[in-house]
């Protein structure tokens, strides 16, 4: 039983962890990208006050909206929370996901979890009953149907090498079995990279700063929410962001501590800050460089991150 | 008489029907279409003549009297009597040109002597040449019917193929049972008679002959 | 003797009843007398079949004999008989009012019925192949007469296409009958005693010169083929059904073609016993398969009611004629089983017709709509007609198409159980989309007359009954009955 | 008939179904209880056919299905009453008739012991739906029936030919002994029976090419009758390619003919991908949902497919073949429950609205909100999101097809991983359609009058769709305890140990695929759901907690203009992007009239019209239509009426025969 204490403790403590860090990581990317287009740009904890002013809000409701635009947001921030417990930030035990009590770092899960995320926000967006929410329900979910092959592609890549889409187990596997960063692991890191873009809602697939009609697709279902509604949208959004960046790492960095003994769990944690800041620095760096793609090109642009996935399989299977 | 006189003079009876068949064919008034089929009824009835001779059987000089009272005379003067009473003109149109129809009746011929080499062993159940004449004569009635547009040419076509059966059935040995050979007859004559009335009735109410009718169609 | 003299009184009843019925004048008696005699027909069939299933074949004066074949057809023709004439209780008040027969000719029209009855029980009766042959062209003349009753130019018109086309194939019948004479006469060394008779005939069958009875064979095909509807001599068929008043056409469709199957299943033994089954099974084969493809066509793109149903019939007939040529114990079975089923459902389908014509006024399809809201009865007698007809299960005609489809497969005939497949699914589609348009829907023009007549909800719940019970189990009797004849047929 | 007596045959007529489903469900549990393979049940029916002895037989196979239809059939028996009283268009007599005969014909099907009985109870099933379809009488439900009932009929056609060609070389009509029979067929016979069977089981199942008829009738059909057509009927052509390609036609020993597996994992594909894109495109909620019935039986067959490859070819493969079929025998017991659930609440939006398109829709969750949160609940099980069942057999299909990937040597295992990225996009398709479906019909403004005043649905038809929402959430939540369902039919099928033992191997909580501790992964759908809730809760409480400032109402932000529900975003906006992506399925055609007043640049009027094509449709089925009816037009054209044709067609046939079989 000592084992599965364990695994329940690690599982609630790495998902408060994300969830504290996932603001300060939106910050991070904040300030970085206006460090590059030459600005001062807020301090890196702004998204924090911005929660805490959000939730101290009134809410400001649309006349035609029903009893589900309120519910929704909650169960949006309940699904990405529960994504959260799923993804070992620094502590994997070694012994495969199947011996822990709580067997629930599945990849699939995972995505069960944010696809539901989105069908939530979605399906509120359309409540509001204005053109705006409907043109965001409709673009985001078109994104999300062109993602979700690739994502999948790139999970089995290694899913079919470890034998298990356990994310406990993948990353948990001793870096030596999986002798190098092979071919395959480059191009599914790379289609990884473009989806990462795509979930998170950056610049080429969608701008997350703007609230031009036409050019926001995430932006455009929050429009109606207000108070502390639009504040569990946005929190969901930065636990979402880190809780992926979380996924890419446990998928190709595995550093995680293997025991309870501190200095592997400093260790684990320092690498993941490290992986956490370099992507951040890459999608900042890509906001920065890269204009915004017109909505019907994007399909080509996702087809490339479907295409490498693909190849990324068929290397590691033939 | 013999049975080899009675085969030879089957055979002339058979060729000289052929003859009349090919009178029909060319026939291109209705009067001279109806005699002609008289005459190759009463050599019909010749033909049950010479094989009741023949044969001994009486049976067959009671059919050949039958056949002279029906075919020769009864059966001629009920289609005289419908024309008159239809008053209609007596030129016989013709759907397709006479020389095809002749054509076409020649390879019959052609085609009912090669099927019937092939039964030798017949030859002593039917006298003669009766197998082949019979059948090319059937077949070159239906032929006239085919080819010919008014109603009344289609009942001296039944009769005349009628004949061509009537030829075969008397030639098998000792020929057909009695009460068969009166039923047909009696059949013959009762089909003549509806069909007449079928004709009158129907140039009467609406004016054209039945045979040019066909609204039933697809 | 009584039983044997039992086969002369069948026929005698209807004719007896025929020309006392010339003597009447009200309409009420003379559909008693219809009904009555057809009754007593059917009781008189009922006791000949129990005899002949216990005793065997009967015989009366080597002209009628009854074997296990004659009793299926009799039976056929007893019930759609007694349907007919109940049926035409209620038709005849209708048509009588409508103006459509005087009332002056109904003596002729009940006396001609019975004439027409009479001479089918004779045929089927019939032991000697030419007093076949006179009473086969005896009911042509006489259906003939009724088809053209009504004296409008396209009945007429019908009558003399069917009394030329048919007498021209019955006369073809008759030389084939001649040739198959000469054969036997041959056979018996000259001596013609008796060589009329088919059971003198089947006995000796494998001494016949297999050349003459070839021969002699083609003939009777082609010549009762014509008569029974085979196709390309099919032409003559949907005028003379769609002209002929409703039970005539009933009796016509149902039991007459069967009549002129019956001649050929005749010849069609005699055939097995001289050349062996291969010769006349390819041929039958050949002629049934025709039938179905050539029907299709004309089914699929029909716009006359009555027509769609003569096309219906050669169809079927093509289905029998199938099931003939397959041969074999079970292809032969299906064939029997389907001559029955196809003369029940056909019948049935045919009264419903001519209520729905007679309340629409029309025979075109595309006008008839909304019969289940206008006549529920019919209606559902329509849709329960048209999928039997189609072949779907818990109606008759799905089982004996399986069997001849089993048969089919089992004796390796593939390439034609497969046309045969693909034309009944065709059919299927083009029967179920007249059935429906014409069922369903709203009725346009002032809605056509209520009230359905008793006596015709009768006649079709009646044989919509046997139609189910036989499409649900197949009686022991009946089962008995098909086997006798189909190795009689087989000429075990 | 007096109102009285019809609500009196109504309301008996269900009573007999609800009574009949409810024994059904206890056979079934009975049957699968046993979890032995050889047969439960043997009851010989009387002798009706001398030439076939027909039989009744149970097993865990029939028992499994049986459960399926009693299921939806409670459901159905619970709503249909009300919902027939607010909808009612013909007579009850036929309704209820139908809808009774329909049920005990399925049942009657899976319990078939020889071919017989089963083609018979087949067809019947087929003439109590077209009933069922054509019993409102419009013209479209007509001519829908008609494609139905005809597509129908040409698949038993083929079925009759297989059963009869095993009777034959069996000698009876009895399956025991066409199991027996079949065993010695030669290789390339069984595949040809075997491909003749899918062929004309894949007609019933829906399946892509042979779907055309499925999005015409289930609409047309009431909506429980639809519900029990589109959950059941299709799940019972699922038991037939079951039935004969596992276990009539299996081979003695040693895998499948790998050609049977790989037709039915890419005719699966197919299905699913073709199925759910055209659903995208549909404004009717019922043709969306026959779509999705397309769609779902294509993730089944995929299932199905898996199992089939993988079948007896020993270790591993076997365990990942016993996953693979018990995932899609769950996703056909999902399938029937939500599929079931979503046509009983469209069902409930055509009784408030009598409308069925989305376009004319939208406000009902306000006005009819318990309808609105089940339908809510069937979408989200639909497209197979995590609390719910549809997930859980989902993700048990992704790990069969990548272990099995892993296990199938490289070639194939790639295409295998194609067809999981397949399942993955049907996924996103679904959830994105499943949006607009939810969003367009309940949320937003009502867009006429019909939805303004539309009321909230019977008690006794909300209790019909609570049974099968609670069905989906039970399973959804506590997978383990269904996965002893399929020990039954699973062990009937492949032998070895049930599902049971491989995929909750440590206690029903635990989901775990790959058997061995080794490999595999596990997950606890229970405490995934429990984590779930709480966070949620506590996320409720926070927007609920009462705030000083309180909430108000304001008009929704259209840039200043007055909100009308014309700036709703329709059904046919929403799906636009995925219309222009995959314009070549759909090859789009869009018609703009403009009407313009007194200068051209004025625009008095704008009709804008836009339609999607069946490709199979119009390439296959369109063009086969017009080449009959020409063909038929053209042999019509040959019966003149002119009587000297006829004679001559008699004259010819004679001499052509003569000449041909005279001299023999």
């Amino acid at each position: 039983m000592e084992l599965a204490k364990i695994s329940w403790i690690s599982a609630l403590g790495q998902a408060a962890l994300l969830v504290m860090l996932g603001p300060l990581v939106t910050g991070v990317i904040q300030k970085i990208k206006a460090r590059l287009q030459c600005r001062q740009g807020a301090g890196v904890t702004q998204p924090y006050r911005d929660l805490v002013k959000l939730f101290r809000k009134g809410t400001v409701q649309a006349d035609t909206a029903s009893p589900f635009f309120r519910i929704a947001p909650a169960l949006v921030l309940g699904a990405t929370l529960a994504a959260a417990l799923l993804v070992p930030v620094i502590f994997a035990p070694v012994t495969s996901g199947a011996a822990t009590l709580l067997p629930l770092g599945d990849a699939l899960l995972l995505l069960g979890w944010l696809a539901l995320a989105r069908f939530l926000t979605a399906a509120a967006a359309l409540d509001a009953g204005g053109a705006f929410g409907g043109m965001g329900a409709s673009r985001e979910m078109t994104v999300a149907t062109l993602v979700e092959p690739a994502l999948i592609l790139v999970i089995f890549s290694v899913a079919v090498v470890a034998g298990t889409t356990d994310l406990g187990a993948i990353a948990g596997h001793p870096v030596a079995m999986r002798a190098s960063f092979g071919a395959s692991d480059l191009l599914a890191l790379f289609a990884m990279l473009i989806l990462l873009i795509a979930e998170t809602g950056r610049i080429p697939v969608d701008n997350p700063d703007t609230h031009l009609e036409l050019t926001m697709l995430h932006e455009g279902m929050l429009l109606e929410h207000s108070g502390p509604g639009l504040g569990c949208l946005v929190l969901a959004n930065h636990t979402k962001q880190i809780v992926l960046m979380a996924f890419v790492q446990s998928l190709f960095f595995p550093f995680k501590a293997a025991g309870m003994d501190p200095l592997a769990l400093a260790l684990g944690l320092l690498a993941f800050l490290l992986g956490a800041l370099a992507l951040s620095v890459f999608l900042a760096v890509v906001e920065s460089m890269y204009a915004k793609l017109r909505f019907f090109n994007l399909p080509q642009f996702l087809s490339v991150s479907l295409l490498s996935a693909f190849l990324a399989v068929a290397l590691r299977l033939l | 008489m013999s049975i080899a006189l009675a085969s030879y003079l089957i055979g002339i009876i058979g060729s000289l029907l052929l003859l009349t068949m090919i009178v029909i064919l060319e026939a291109g008034d209705l009067y001279r279409a109806i005699y002609t089929m008289a005459v190759q009824s009463f050599l019909i009835a010749l033909a049950g003549a010479v094989l009741g001779s023949a044969t001994g059987n009486i049976d067959l000089w009671v059919i050949a009297g039958l056949t002279l009272a029906v075919k020769v005379v009864a059966l001629p003067w009920l289609l005289l009597m419908v024309i008159h009473r239809m008053r209609i003109h007596r030129k016989i149109e013709v759907l397709m040109p006479v020389t095809v129809t002749l054509a076409i009746a020649a390879a019959i011929v052609m085609l009912t002597f090669y099927l019937s080499s092939s039964l030798g062993s017949v030859t002593q159940v039917i006298t003669g040449n009766a197998l082949p004449i019979g059948i090319s004569l059937m077949l070159i009635g239906i032929l006239v019917m085919m080819s010919r547009r008014t109603a009344l040419m289609q009942m001296v076509g039944l009769f005349a193929s009628e004949n061509g059966i009537f030829f075969t059935a008397m030639a098998v040995s000792q020929g057909m049972p009695l009460i068969i050979e009166i039923g047909v007859t009696l059949d013959v004559i009762l089909g003549a008679l509806v069909m007449g009335v079928i004709i009158l009735r129907v140039k009467s109410s609406i004016g054209s002959d039945i045979a040019d009718l066909d609204e039933l169609k697809g | 003797m009584f039983m044997s003299s039992l086969l002369w009184i069948l026929p005698s009843v209807p004719v007896f009843t025929g020309l006392a019925m010339l003597l009447v004048k009200d309409r009420r008696l003379l559909s008693a007398l219809d009904v009555a005699s057809t009754s007593t027909i059917a009781a008189l069939v009922w006791a000949i079949a129990l005899k002949v299933m216990h005793g065997g074949t009967l015989k009366a004066a080597n002209a009628f004999a009854a074997d296990a074949v004659t009793v299926v057809f009799l039976a056929l023709i007893a019930l759609l008989s007694v349907a007919a004439s109940i049926y035409t209780i209620g038709w005849m008040r209708r048509e009588v009012a409508s103006g459509g027969i005087a009332e002056r000719r109904l003596p002729r029209y009940f006396a001609l019925t019975q004439a027409f009855i009479a001479t089918m029980l004779i045929t089927v009766l019939a032991d000697n192949l030419g007093l076949l042959w006179i009473t086969m062209e005896a009911t042509t003349i006489t259906s003939a007469l009724l088809v053209g009753f009504r004296r409008d130019p396209n009945g007429l018109e019908a009558a003399w296409k069917y009394i030329i086309v048919t007498t021209i194939g019955i006369s073809f019948g008759l030389f084939g009958t001649v040739l198959i004479y000469a054969a036997t006469a041959h056979a018996q060394g000259g001596a013609t005693h008796g060589a009329m008779n088919f059971t003198t005939i089947a006995s000796i069958a494998s001494k016949l010169d297999p050349n003459i009875v070839r021969i002699g064979f083609i003939f009777v095909l082609i010549g009762y083929g014509t008569k029974a509807g085979l196709a390309p001599m099919h032409m003559w068929l949907p005028d003379a059904h769609s002209q002929a008043p409703t039970p005539v056409s009933a009796l016509l469709s149902g039991a007459l073609i069967k009549c002129a199957l019956f001649g050929i299943i005749r010849f069609h033994t005699i055939a097995i016993g001289a050349c062996g089954p291969g010769f006349s099974g390819f041929l039958l084969l050949l002629f049934g398969i025709t039938s179905v493809v050539v029907a299709t066509p004309f089914i699929l793109t029909q716009h006359n009611f009555k027509r769609l149903l003569g096309y219906h019939s050669v169809e079927h007939v093509g289905i029998i004629a199938l099931g003939l040529g397959i041969g074999g114990p079970l292809g032969t079975y299906a064939a029997f089983l389907h001559i029955i089923n196809h003369g029940v459902t056909k019948a049935l389908v045919f009264f419903v017709a001519g209520d729905a014509i007679g309340r629409y006024k029309t025979h075109n399809m595309d006008k008839i709509q909304g019969l289940i809201r206008v006549a529920p009865y019919a209606g559902t007698f329509l849709m329960m007609g048209a999928f039997s007809l189609a072949g779907t299960p818990p109606f008759s005609i799905f089982i004996s198409e399986l069997l001849v489809i089993k048969a089919g497969i089992a004796s390796g005939h593939f390439a034609a159980i497969a046309v045969f497949l693909v034309m009944v699914i065709a059919i299927f589609a083009g029967l179920i989309h007249h059935a429906g348009k014409m069922a369903f829907g709203e009725p346009e023009r002032p809605v056509p007359e209520k009230g359905e007549p008793v006596s015709g909800i009768l006649a079709m719940t009646v044989l919509a009954g046997v139609m189910l019970v036989l499409g649900l189990t197949v009686p022991s009797a009946l089962n008995g009955a098909l086997t006798m004849a189909a190795e009689v047929t087989l000429g075990h | 008939m007096s109102i009285r007596t019809f609500r009196v045959t109504r309301l008996l007529g269900h009573a007999v179904l609800l009574a009949g489903a409810l024994a059904g469900a206890g056979v079934a549990l009975y049957g699968m209880s046993g979890g032995a393979s050889k047969a439960i049940l043997h009851v010989p029916l009387p002798k009706f056919f001398p030439f076939a002895d027909l039989v009744i037989v149970l097993d865990g196979l029939s028992a499994f299905f049986l459960l399926a239809v009693s299921v939806v059939a409670i459901a159905a028996a619970v709503y249909g009453p009300a919902y027939l009283k607010a909808h009612a268009a013909s007579s009850p007599i036929v309704e209820v008739l139908g809808i009774n005969f329909f049920a005990g014909s399925m049942a009657l099907v899976l319990c078939a012991g020889d071919a017989l009985t089963f083609l018979l109870a087949w067809e019947g099933m087929t003439l109590a739906s077209y009933a069922l379809v054509v019993a409102e009488g419009k013209k479209t439900n007509t001519h829908a029936g008609l494609i139905y009932i005809v597509m129908a009929h040409a698949g038993t056609a083929l079925l009759m030919v297989v059963f009869l060609a095993l009777t034959i070389r069996a000698g009876s009509f009895d399956f025991a002994a066409i199991r027996q029979a079949a065993l010695s067929l030669p290789g390339p016979e069984r595949s040809i029976l075997f491909f003749l069977a899918l062929a004309g089981f894949g007609v019933k199942a829906g399946v892509v090419p042979l779907h055309v008829w499925l999005p015409q009738a289930h609409p047309a059909a009431p909506s429980h009758v639809s519900a029990l057509m589109s959950g059941v009927m299709l799940k019972v052509a699922i038991y037939g390619i079951l039935r004969f390609g596992l276990d009539l036609l299996a081979p003695v020993s040693g895998p499948l003919p790998a050609s049977w597996g790989w037709t039915v994992l890419v005719l699966g594909s197919l299905s699913a991908i073709i199925g759910v894109l055209y659903a995208l495109q549909q404004h009717d909620l019922k043709r969306l949902l026959a779509f999705h019935s397309v769609e779902n039986v294509g993730i089944i067959l995929m299932g199905i497919g898996i199992a089939m490859l993988l079948a007896h070819r020993g270790g591993a493969s076997d365990a990942l073949a016993a996953l693979g079929l018990a995932a899609a025998l769950l996703h056909t017991l999902n399938h029937a429950a939500f599929k079931g659930l979503l046509f009983l609440s469209a069902g409930a939006v055509q009784c408030a609205t009598h409308e069925l398109n989305m376009e004319e829709l939208g406000g009902l969750a306000r006005r009819m909100p318990w309808t609105a949160w089940l339908f809510l609940l069937g979408a989200v099980a639909i497209s197979a999101l995590p609390p719910l069942n549809g997930f859980v057999s989902e993700w048990m299909t992704f790990q069969a097809l990548i272990l099995g990937s892993a296990v199938l040597n490289s070639g194939s295992g790639l295409a295998v991983i194609t067809s999981a990225a397949a399942l993955a996009l049907t996924g996103g398709l679904a959830a994105a359609c499943f949006v607009k479906a939810f969003g367009v019909t309940f949320l937003g403004r009502p867009r006429s009058s019909h939805a303004r005043d539309a009321a909230e649905a019977a008690p006794s038809m909300l209790a019909g769709m609570v049974l099968l929402a609670a069905v989906c959430v039970i399973i959804g939540v506590l997978p383990g305890y269904a996965m002893r369902l399929l020990d039954a039919p699973v062990m009937r099928l492949l032998g070895g140990a049930g599902p049971s033992a491989l995929v909750t191997v440590r206690g029903p909580l635990v989901l775990s695929a790959g058997g061995s501790f080794g490999t595999g992964t596990a997950v606890s759908m229970t405490a995934a759901f429990a984590l779930f809730g709480i966070m949620a809760l506590a996320a409720l409480c926070v927007v609920f907690w009462p705030r000083s400032a309180g909430t108000c109402r304001a008009p929704t932000w259209t840039c200043g203009m007055a909100p009308v529900s014309r700036f709703d975003y329709t059904a046919t906006a929403f799906a636009k992007p995925l219309r222009f992506i995959f314009a070549i399925l759909y090859q789009p055609k869009r018609t703009v009239s403009k009407q313009t007043g007194v200068s051209p640049y004025v625009l008095r009027q704008l009709h804008w019209q836009s339609d999607v094509v069946d490709l199979a449709q119009i390439h296959f089925y369109n063009r086969l239509q017009s080449f009959v009816t020409r063909l038929a037009q053209a042999v019509r054209r040959r019966s003149t009426g002119r009587i000297h044709d006829y004679i001559g067609y008699v004259l010819i046939t004679l001499l052509v025969t003569l000449l041909l079989f005279g001299r023999g």
